[in-house]
């Protein structure tokens, strides 16, 4: 894969389609690449690298690039190009300066999850016949991918691209059997009081360290509301548990119909705070009570708080959950 | 429990004074009379409407001033637009004194000195203008070239015309940028006055402006032959602390609130050019 | 002996200024009886609050938080109430997926006629909120007295 | 040297929060470590570090400064200021314990910060020995000993339980404190478990990595080189790398309207933020590439250039494993330092 989108990269930098390839360069271990624009052929032959831990959505970086002008080719994974669908129906994105070459994608994994199979040291991974060869300082650990793959992609909605220039590797189908709505049907399962112990311990860990909203796709305001000092909500810490309610409950609620379901926002956040359930609430609710949405699958959709039905359902009868 | 710096005290606004149109100097005593704190020349203090915000405000009275300290604000921020609506008789806190001060006590003896300023960077260097006055006998002479927009944006224009042109060994040059009626001074940007003045290189630069006109007139300066140890400014960037703590005022290794905001032009070379 | 207050619960109403709030006068002004723990802000339409608003009285010490506009259709701007049913029916069922108590809000359609129908629901609304006790889920403590 | 045999450590908690609050790393809902107050049946985690550091002790994310009583045109202030109580952290590691003493440089300096010294004055800090530092461990580049922590306390964890070494006062007092739950210890054992910690940290991977690129004096040299721009290029703006950091130490002063009252607190800042350095006319560092070189400038050069040398990092790796898009101190030192 990683030899085929160099190759695409270098191709479309020779023949002048693109003068700028939005990848991933090699990081200090073997599972942290960082995302990276690469300028030239060189820079793509030293730096360019793609394997499973290249987890980044890389579509929310096109706003920036989109402003330096120019024409940028970007790799996107099937979930990413939903979060790119939606910026370009926020009118956030260029499409003729972006050249999307879609990359076949088999799931993604997660470091954290090799750390907690209690694999230290760690050295170096590779890949090789369907199995991750992590080194340590220890000796040599075998580990089945789908052991280890990321949260997000356990539950993968969709494995279609839907937009790209061109592909490497095979399209996939939307998923739609995937149970992304499980845990989010057990939380409303639970009683109000259980739902409030679980929420509570989680969001009782945010440092409002902001990394799940500079990463989100959807959050593209110029000036976030809580960074605005004339909004009289603007918040660098979450002095108490309101305002780390508040935080997440409107940073949810302001990408809510908008929000993709990329799974940026949980991958990450520094206190492993499940914040993709939040975001699945509001994808579940418009679902079930406007009929079936998905964010970024159609750039000219209307978003659902964007339109409305006479016969919509009141707010008092949206009940959901149990007592 | 000692004391805490970043406690402010309460003082009255005792007089406001409309200097220009977006310019208001405001009087502050100590609730019970007197100053709240003292300072030297250049030093500033944390202005504050609880509720509002807080900024670092400079001291323009002269400590020579025993009965109260006074502040020139420029109406730009939430802050600022919120002391301007203030009426006397309201109370601001204040938290204090914080920086270097310009060297009066020591380096500035016996020195004819150049007091350069543009706008609302008067404000600054009144405190040593005024210290000046009230100490007439340790320096040498005194030229204050003063440039604004226009006549209407001269602050303390009443001042400098009653006390400071009538002081002996003073002599102020004003400038403003554009011709205007019933201006008969000079017309023109700072540091083209400057170089016009041709200052005898003897003296010592107290400067103080906005950074477009610090720029051209430092640059004036070194054409005409003075060194950079012979210039000081004084500085502002956004602080929060006032003591060197909060992280955000620094020019490389040096903030700007504690090592600052006076500083020759020497060290500011040393440098990164982030301000 | 500890004072033993009875508990009043503070009760924010956001009034449209076509309907609800003109329904609230007529209440008044026919001396139909509700609460005065009912504190009305006064909106210019049901679509003009935010989910912030509804969050930020929580924190400013409100027990109960109600918004009544006009009936759907009879929006003053044609359709700014169905927009904000919608809004109202994503974050009540969002308050309530963090567990927070489903009856401290309440959506109601009042029109400039109904006085009677304010009274009545601010006082069942008070009444829910009282059995209901004081906030403790969304609370932001520094705004206690 | 003193022992305290594994059959006693809960019993060591308990004597010590029976008198002051104790602190430990405890295993979280989602597995991962916190300070956490002790209580009967709180079971210490075998983590090797917690994901937020322990300067929260000292430097709370947040933390109310005074009130004002607000009344007609007049102002009261109010020092809500309190004697802290004393409280024992166990179980920080050498990193941490290192940033201790970078945070000491800053908020114990004349002015000093009473909040701060408060704290620190009330706090014991017990250190525990690393034993299986992991690849992003660095803190050998600062010389700091992940087997050899300072602190109040010392303590090493041997095959049937914990060697423990008072290296202050405080430390003594506390060690007297649980006197009859301690027995004479052996230095063998911890010679032992010293060149275990050795052993590994010599093999990871960043064993070995100096920041000598970088450092006092250097602000001409890196503050324009271009690497800055590719560096910070896919630089998000968030903060974690600030909140996770144990050396961070930059804070917001803010208003809070209560409604009856004003409370004006402090909070943790981050120069990664647009609006750090935002003022009414402008801002001195308008772009992620300056806001990203001062995070780094300043650990760098600019903190070792006012204190001897010392870098303003402690390798504890947090950032190298919470960044987001994984980007940190040792990419920029190695990028900039030129050994890569």
């Amino acid at each position: 894969m990683q030899e085929m989108m160099k190759n695409r990269a270098y191709a479309l930098l020779e023949n002048g389609t693109v003068d700028r390839v939005l990848g991933w360069t090699r990081g200090e271990f073997a599972y942290d690449m960082t995302p990276a624009v690469f300028r030239n052929a060189d820079e793509v032959k030293n730096g360019f690298v793609y394997n499973d831990f290249c987890a980044a959505n890389l579509s929310k970086y096109l706003v920036k690039e989109c402003r330096a002008g120019g024409k940028i080719l970007v790799f996107l994974k099937p979930c990413d190009t939903y979060s790119f669908n939606q910026l370009l129906a926020e009118h956030r994105i260029k499409r003729d300066m972006i050249y999307v070459v879609g990359i076949e994608c088999f799931g993604k994994a997660d470091v954290e999850k090799i750390k907690e199979m209690g694999i230290e040291g760690i050295t170096g991974i590779t890949a090789k016949d369907g199995i991750y060869t992590v080194s340590t300082i220890y000796g040599d650990k075998a580990i089945k991918p789908a052991d280890v793959m990321a949260e997000r992609c356990l539950a993968c909605k969709s494995k279609k691209h839907v937009v790209y220039d061109e592909l490497i590797g095979n399209e996939g189908e939307v998923v739609e059997d995937c149970n992304r709505f499980d845990m989010v049907a057990k939380l409303e399962a639970m009683t109000p009081d259980e739902r409030y112990e679980f929420w509570r311990g989680e969001l009782s860990r945010c440092i409002r360290c902001n990394a799940c909203r500079n990463i989100c796709p959807a959050c593209t305001c110029e000036q976030c509301i809580f960074d605005n000092p004339n909004s009289g909500v603007s918040q660098k810490a979450a002095v108490n548990s309101f305002e780390e309610n508040m935080f997440h409950i409107i940073r949810a609620f302001h990408v809510a119909g908008r929000c993709t379901d990329c799974g940026e926002c949980s991958r990450v956040c520094p206190q492993n705070i499940p914040l993709h359930l939040l975001n699945r609430k509001f994808i579940k609710d418009v679902n079930t009570f406007y009929g079936d949405y998905q964010a970024g699958e159609d750039p000219t959709a209307k978003p659902p708080l964007g339109k409305y039905e006479k016969n919509d359902i009141e707010p008092g009868e949206a009940g959901g959950a149990k007592e | 429990m000692n004391t805490e710096t970043l406690i402010p005290y309460a003082g009255i606004v005792t007089e406001i004074t409309q200097q220009t149109p977006d310019v208001k100097t405001f009087r502050v005593e100590a609730p019970g009379g007197g100053k709240l704190f003292e300072h030297k020349p250049g030093q500033c203090a944390m202005l504050s409407v609880p509720g509002i915000s807080e900024a670092m405000i400079s001291i323009t009275s002269s400590p020579t001033n025993t009965e109260y300290m006074e502040f020139s604000v420029k109406k730009c921020g939430c802050l600022t637009e919120w002391l301007h609506s203030m009426e006397v008789g309201q109370m601001i806190t204040v938290r204090g004194p914080y920086g270097r001060h310009f060297p009066v006590y020591d380096e500035l003896l016996g020195k004819d000195l150049l007091i350069i300023a543009g706008g609302i960077g008067l404000a600054p260097v009144r405190s040593v203008i005024n210290y000046v006055r009230d100490n007439r006998d340790k320096f040498g002479s005194v030229d204050i070239v003063y440039g604004s927009r226009s006549k209407d944006d001269l602050v303390y224009y009443k001042e400098i015309v009653e006390e400071w042109m009538t002081t002996p060994g003073f002599n102020v040059h004003l400038t403003i940028d554009n011709p205007q009626e019933g201006w008969d001074g000079h017309v023109g940007f700072v540091p083209n006055f400057v170089k016009e003045l041709n200052p005898d290189l003897k003296k010592t630069v107290l400067m103080c402006g906005p950074p477009i006109m610090i720029k051209f007139t430092l640059g004036g300066l070194m054409e005409l032959g003075f060194k950079k140890e012979q210039v000081y400014t004084t500085m502002e960037l956004r602080m929060k602390c006032g003591i060197g703590k909060c992280g955000r005022c620094n020019i490389g290794n040096k903030y700007v609130c504690k090592d600052g905001p006076v500083f020759r032009f020497d060290e500011l070379d040393e440098l990164p050019n982030e301000y | 002996m500890q004072d033993v207050k009875e508990f009043r619960p503070t009760i924010v109403a956001f009034c449209c200024n076509w309907c609800s709030y003109a329904g609230a006068d007529l209440a008044g002004s026919s001396r139909l009886v509700y609460p005065a723990d009912v504190k009305i802000i006064r909106v210019p339409c049901s679509c003009r609050v935010n989910p912030l608003f509804i969050l930020r009285a929580f924190q400013r010490g409100a027990d109960g938080v109600i918004m009544a506009g006009c009936h759907p259709g009879d929006c003053h701007y044609t359709s700014g109430n169905y927009f904000a049913r919608r809004r109202m029916t994503l974050l009540f069922s969002m308050l309530d997926y963090l567990g927070i108590e489903r009856e401290r809000t309440r959506v109601e359609w009042i029109s400039a006629a109904e006085g009677a129908k304010f009274a009545k629901t601010m006082n069942e609304f008070v009444a829910t909120v009282t059995a209901l006790g004081e906030n403790k889920r969304l609370e932001d403590l520094r705004c206690k007295k | 040297m003193k022992k305290l045999s594994l059959a006693k450590l809960n019993d060591f908690f308990a004597a010590i929060a029976a008198k002051q609050a104790l602190y430990l790393p405890v295993n979280n809902k989602v597995g991962k470590a916190d300070f956490t107050k002790w209580t009967a049946g709180t079971e210490m985690s075998k983590a090797l570090n917690t994901v937020r550091s322990a300067k929260d002790f000292f430097f709370p994310q947040t933390e109310n400064l005074m009130d004002f009583k607000m009344e007609g045109k007049n102002i009261e202030v109010i020092d809500s200021r309190e004697e802290c109580e004393d409280f024992v952290v166990f179980g920080v590691r050498a990193c941490d314990a290192a940033s201790f003493a970078i945070l000491d440089s800053v908020y114990l300096v004349d002015p000093v910060d009473s909040y701060y010294k408060n704290r620190r004055e009330h706090g014991t800090v017990v250190t525990m020995a690393c034993g299986k530092p992991a690849e992003t461990c660095f803190c050998g580049t600062f010389g700091i000993d992940a087997a050899n922590p300072a602190g109040d306390v010392t303590v090493w964890e041997v095959a049937d339980g914990y060697m423990l070494r008072a290296n202050t006062e405080k430390g003594e007092a506390l060690l007297a404190a649980t006197a009859d739950l301690l027995e004479a210890g052996d230095e063998k054992a911890v010679e032992a478990a010293q060149a275990k910690t050795r052993e590994i940290m010599a093999k990871l991977p960043l064993a070995g990595l100096t920041f000598d690129g970088v450092g006092v004096g250097k602000t001409k040299e890196l503050f324009d080189r271009p690497e800055w721009k590719t560096l910070s290029e896919s630089c998000l703006g968030c903060g974690t790398c600030t909140f996770v950091c144990p050396t961070c130490q930059c804070y917001d002063v803010r208003d809070f309207d209560t409604g009856n009252g004003i409370k004006r607190f402090r909070c943790w800042d981050s120069c990664m933020y647009s609006d750090f350095t935002l003022m009414a006319h402008g801002n001195s560092r308008n772009s992620q590439v300056e806001r990203f070189r001062q995070r780094f400038m300043h650990k760098l050069v600019y903190y070792p250039d006012r204190n001897n040398g010392t870098f303003g990092c402690v390798g504890c790796g947090r950032c190298l494993a919470r960044c987001p898009i994984s980007m940190n101190i040792v990419k920029v030192a190695k990028t900039l330092g030129g050994n890569k």
